[in-house]
């Protein structure tokens, strides 16, 4: 830990620890290690598991208020049993097969999709003290896991065997092919910065605050804000989430790889692409928004975790405001924008980075030319590219008869 | 540990021998991806938790998908594909061929001094250790892999425009 | 597998064979985006499409045989049900043809009514396809859920004055059935004030979004002398730039009397025709404006007009109007008989879809259902 | 540049978002069965059948089985059986009356042609919405008992046209009354047209400084 540290640790900061050690201290000492891990992730399940509940409720809610309508309001008081009556019904409907389906890809692959987007959450330091794993190399680990999730959207429209599926499973295979590059190039230069591969190290380096009320968080930077955005947008590409949400694609491919899915392994499905967004979304919050670090100084004395939650909140509303505004792409816009915008563009920032790295002694008027050069190599290569991505397309004027 | 061990050893394996003897070709791809899972899992159980992480990324994560990708490209869906006749000649050439490999990677292995004294286990290797030994004195090595990368890809995309010209009208 | 049958003149060879197999899929009549049940067979290399089928005739009821057996007031209720988004100008053009057939002056009054019903139809419809093509370019139900807010402020102004609100059978032979009251007009007149603020509003979502203008622009292009060979009208022939709009062609009705322009496009893609819609609301917000200010006085139906027994002379009539989406046309033959000889419907969205596969060859899955969406049909007029 | 045309649709929704708690315009939705919206006194849905007296349905019913609009309905949903003998209306005319009055209401398509064909003012157009059954057959085809209502029930959906039918109907009346004093007095003079025209009837509304002037024709 760096010098961020309060002197003297609030106990709401200590909380989870102390109930931690509450429950371990009445188990043998033997067992106390398989304890903290069961304990993680059970925890880690069952927070993510009542925030998934809540996010389909809260993402049916946004996106009906956006549309001018209530959402759902029947169930429980403002409706918020709708996630239970969701999951009894979802639960207790008729699990159907097709009969010229692979029965056992067809089988593996929602468990296959919900594992792998579970594993990604044990290396987020959700708080000061809150880390289900300190690995050495968290990140590398965080985005090993999440790879295999598009083979499972791949598994579940292939093993399908409907046209459809077939369709949105070559989609599927594409867009990770494109956007897995964007996504890591993007993770780079926070890697590079703070010299580990750490999510502890990642968020400690981002600590402390310019005048009390600057925090140094990545995002704050050229590249660092460079670098979140376009990892946003790579994380809405891997978590199949508008506009990029080609896959299932209801009204191209009905829902792709989801048409033959019904009952609790179509839920899973949904609860995957939940975890995969929240996992998506906590990893930009500890690489580019500071973790669980305040955002200012005098606001320390909310504990880390809240603010934590806040921030991946905030993130996980931008998904459901862009969900609600954009429409999809097509496959071929998909991958060019991948390749021809966000790959050169990373690269770029991963320069941009290498140079914000190297000038960090500069002080006084060079401090502001350090700054003019950094956002120059951000917006300059940002129009340049973007024009041309959008060469041909542009709004246009009309004559009348 | 050695449990641990046997059940990697046997992950590997049996996905493996499965991989080989489908018929179905997505099958054998995905069993694949469970080879190289296990090899990820060979390495964390080793102790080298950076590359364990980077096989399942770029195995798992990529090469699996460029695999499948082009299995679905090829268009012969399984129904189509013809059952090959496990020849004498075929079964000859597979050992022969597979030998070789083995043969090549085992007197890698067996000439690279290796410091296998069980007294004093090799500390971990820290991914920053790592790091400069591929810039610092392996970086030849990495500039030559790196160069043959970009030149096959380059080759690729030479080889997917030159149909695309004649193919794609439409934008 | 594939047939390389006629109209497939243009498809590229099928049988290639460093392309392998192709994939022929039925999109429909069960899919969310064929907009009732239509049905496309699609064949497909990858996901380019190079062979497209439209099947019809899931919706069809008899529509035209059905109205040969009955009387000439009963087929107005069964022309609301052809487009069922704007019953007001099937309304209007059957009762033209029938008009014309039967020789009926209609008041001046109600010439007025009828602009102001048929040009509120027109934002109606305009307004639900853009939230419908959008939808099917893949927003999650946001600009469909605007339209829809603003065509149910539109829908309890029919409802109010006709009683229903998509079915309205509201005109008849030689006029309109209720005189619209002071304050239905006032209702309207607020409507029509408020519409600009809100094409304002549903422009800034959609039309300078670059991923709207990726989808759209360069979509589905179909050329002026394609759409003319092919009978299109409407909003989609003049995207291709055709000045080609009864209201100004005919000058029915009392059109010649108000101010408007037709807007043109030049590219004939779904963009265009997409912001051709846009722009003629905008004209339309200018013609209510108008027809509400100038709203003459007096009797609303023609008393020379019968309800009962009504048997126009022996002939043959064509009547047609500039529906919004496009020429819609009654073709009658009488008898002499309380029921027409024959009783023919040219329904716009059935002819403007005949040039499908045109514009869909060469793009992918995810185009085809944008350019199906940016047709504009209801199946109630296609099939009949 | 890239990505302003997405800002600017971010903005509108945010708008919507925010208009969706305090501005009514934006936020239209009724939640049906709580609230229900105010029908338009237009609204038009399925016939029913005017009676005079609540207490004597059957024996007041203003059709006269004339089987007009049996004829001119356009999915011939109506099914009409004339009485083979003659009842007192509620005017106490002799008149004949409809043995079976039957409308299929899974045919009906709620038209209106019926009404205004109608020489009699008998049947009327309701507004009722909430019409599921349980039973798709005989339950959706109402009898001649369903159909009837009162006109005191037509006053309420319809007021204004309602009143307008009572003051023609009235003023008929009162015509046939004359005629028949006439007829009875003298036997020569030329009373009043009887009948009212057809295509008079729809104006629903009457100016609004005359609201209860019969119509044009009469």
């Amino acid at each position: 830990m760096i010098a961020t540290l309060p002197p003297a640790e609030s106990w709401l900061e200590r909380f989870p620890l102390l109930v931690r050690d509450w429950i371990t201290g009445h188990l043998p000492e033997s067992l106390g290690w398989l304890a903290v891990s069961l304990l993680a992730i059970v925890v880690i399940l069952a927070a993510f598991g009542l925030l998934f509940a809540y996010l389909t409720l809260a993402e049916r809610k946004i996106l009906g208020r956006i549309q001018n309508r209530p959402g759902p309001n029947r169930t429980g008081w403002f409706g918020l049993l709708q996630p239970f009556a969701d999951g009894i019904k979802a639960v207790t409907k008729e699990d159907v097969v097709p009969r010229e389906a692979d029965a056992v890809l067809h089988f593996l692959a929602p468990v296959l999709l919900v594992a792998m987007s579970l594993l990604g959450l044990a290396v987020i330091p959700f708080g000061r003290h809150l880390l289900a794993a300190n690995l050495e190399a968290g990140v590398l680990y965080f985005f090993a896991a999440g790879a295999a999730t598009e083979l499972a959207v791949f598994m579940a429209g292939w093993a399908s065997h409907n046209k459809y599926s077939l369709l949105a499973a070559m989609r599927a295979l594409a867009q990770l092919i494109s956007y897995e590059l964007p996504l890591l190039l993007s993770v780079v230069p926070v890697v590079m910065l703070a010299g580990s591969l750490s999510t502890t190290h990642i968020v400690d380096a981002q600590g402390g605050w310019t005048f009390g009320w600057i925090p140094h968080w990545h995002v704050l930077t050229p590249w660092g804000f460079a670098g979140f955005v376009m990892f946003m947008i790579a994380a809405l590409a891997e978590s199949n989430r508008s506009p990029f949400d080609l896959p299932e694609a209801e009204s191209e491919l009905i829902a792709g790889h989801l048409t033959e899915y019904s009952g609790f392994k179509y839920a899973l499905f949904f609860m995957a692409e939940y975890f995969g967004m929240c996992g998506l979304s906590a990893m930009a919050v500890t690489l580019f928004l500071g973790g669980w670090q305040a955002p200012c100084a005098f606001l320390e004395f909310i504990p880390s975790y809240v603010w934590f939650t806040a921030k991946l909140l905030t993130l996980l509303l931008g998904f459901i405001w862009i969900r609600a505004t954009l429409p999809r792409l097509r496959m071929d816009q998909l991958t060019r924008l991948a390749w021809k915008f966000l790959v050169p563009l990373t690269l770029l920032n991963l320069a941009n980075a290498a140079f914000w790295s190297l000038s960090a002694g500069w002080s006084g008027p060079m401090h502001w030319v350090r700054w003019a050069i950094a956002l120059t190599v951000v917006v300059g290569p940002f129009l340049l590219l973007g024009r041309a991505l959008t060469a041909g397309v542009a709004p246009r004027t009309y004559r009348y008869a | 540990m050695n449990l641990t061990f046997a059940l990697i050893a046997f992950l590997i394996l049996a996905s493996a021998v499965l991989a080989a003897t489908r018929r179905d070709l997505i099958h054998s791809a995905l069993l694949l991806v469970g080879n190289w899972l296990g090899v990820a899992f060979f390495y964390l159980w080793a102790g080298a938790e950076f590359v364990a992480f980077a096989q399942a990324l770029v195995y798992v994560g990529a090469i699996s998908m460029v695999v499948l990708f082009a299995v679905l490209l090829t268009r012969r869906m399984r129904t189509e594909l013809p059952l090959l006749v496990a020849t004498r000649d075929r079964v000859v050439s597979a050992v022969l061929g597979g030998a070789a490999v083995f043969g090549v990677l085992a007197v890698a292995v067996l000439r690279t001094p290796l410091d296998t004294n069980p007294a004093k286990p090799a500390g971990s290797v820290s991914m920053l250790s790592l790091g400069q030994q591929l810039m610092g004195p392996q970086a030849a090595a990495v500039l030559i892999v790196g160069v043959l990368l970009t030149v096959s890809l380059l080759g690729a995309v030479v080889l997917a425009s030159s149909d695309a010209d004649g193919k794609e009208g439409a934008p | 597998m594939q047939d390389l049958s006629p109209g497939g003149a243009h498809v590229r060879a099928v049988h290639d064979e460093f392309h392998g197999d192709l994939l022929e899929v039925s999109m429909g009549p069960h899919h969310p985006s064929t907009h009732g049940v239509f049905r496309m067979v699609v064949t497909l290399d990858g996901e380019r499409i190079v062979k497209l089928k439209p099947v019809f005739g899931y919706l069809h009821r008899n529509h035209e045989k059905l109205g040969e057996g009955t009387s000439y007031l009963g087929s107005m209720p069964y022309t609301d049900r052809l487009d069922y988004l704007c019953s007001m100008t099937n309304n209007w053009a059957y009762a033209v043809a029938v008009e014309k057939l039967a020789g009926l002056t209609v008041p001046e009054r109600a010439e007025y009514v009828r602009v102001i019903l048929a040009e509120l139809t027109r934002l109606l419809n305009h307004t639900c396809l853009a939230g419908f093509l959008m939808q099917d370019c893949g927003c999650s139900g946001t600009p469909l859920m605007y339209a829809f807010r603003e065509r149910e402020k539109i829908l309890d102004l029919f409802e109010s004055l006709s009683g229903s609100r998509m079915m309205c059978n509201y005109q008849r032979f030689g006029g309109c059935r209720v005189d619209p009251p002071a304050d239905w007009l006032a209702r309207a007149q607020t409507l029509v004030d408020g519409y600009t603020a809100f094409l304002d509003e549903f422009e800034a979502l959609l039309t300078g979004n670059e991923i709207v203008m990726a989808r759209t622009q360069g979509v589905g292009c179909m050329s002026a002398a394609l759409a003319v060979s092919a009978g299109v009208t409407g909003p989609a022939l003049r995207a291709t730039g055709v000045a080609h709009d009864l209201r100004k062609v005919d000058g029915y009705g009392v059109y010649p009397r108000f101010n408007f322009r037709v807007p043109l496009g030049a590219h004939g893609d779904v963009y265009d025709r997409y912001m051709i819609r846009v722009l003629e609301m905008r004209e339309s917000v200018g013609i209510l404006q108008q027809a509400l200010a100038g709203l003459p006085g007096g009797p609303i139906m023609n008393p020379a007009a019968k309800l009962r027994g009504f048997r126009p002379k022996a002939g043959e009539a064509y009547g047609r109007i500039e529906g919004p989406k496009g020429e819609i046309g009654f073709y009658l033959i009488s008898d002499g008989s309380p029921n027409p000889w024959r009783y023919r419907v040219r329904p716009p969205s059935f002819i403007n879809l005949t040039i499908l596969e045109d514009m869909c060859l060469g793009h992918t899955v995810a185009d085809a259902v944008i350019i199906l969406g940016s047709v504009d049909i209801v199946l109630g007029e296609v099939d009949r | 540049m890239l990505g302003s045309g997405i800002l600017q649709g971010l903005a509108v929704t945010a708008k919507n978002f925010l208009g969706s708690y305090h501005d009514p315009a934006r936020y239209t939705t009724v939640e049906y069965p709580e609230v229900k919206q105010q029908l338009p006194e237009a609204f038009r849905n399925f016939p029913f059948l005017v009676t005079e007296n609540a207490t004597d349905p059957m024996g007041t019913l203003r059709c006269v089985a004339c089987q007009i609009c049996e004829k001119e309905c356009p999915p011939q949903c109506i099914f009409i059986e004339k009485s083979k003998d003659k009842k007192p209306d509620a005017n106490g005319k002799l008149q004949i009356y409809p043995v079976v009055f039957a409308i299929d209401t899974s045919v009906c398509m709620s038209c209106q042609i019926c009404v205004e064909v109608c020489p009699f003012d008998a049947i009327k157009m309701d507004q009722v919405y909430e019409i599921a059954t349980t039973d798709r057959f005989d339950a959706l085809l109402l009898n001649r008992e369903q159909l009837a209502k009162p006109n005191e029930y037509f006053h309420q959906i319809h007021p204004t046209e309602a009143a307008e039918v009572d003051a023609r109907l009235a003023a008929d009346r009162k015509a046939a009354e004359e005629k028949a004093k006439a007829a009875a007095a003298a036997k020569a003079a030329l009373p009043a047209k009887p009948a009212p025209a057809p295509v008079a009837k729809p104006a629903v509304v009457p100016p609004p400084t005359a609201p209860q002037s019969p119509g044009p024709a009469a």
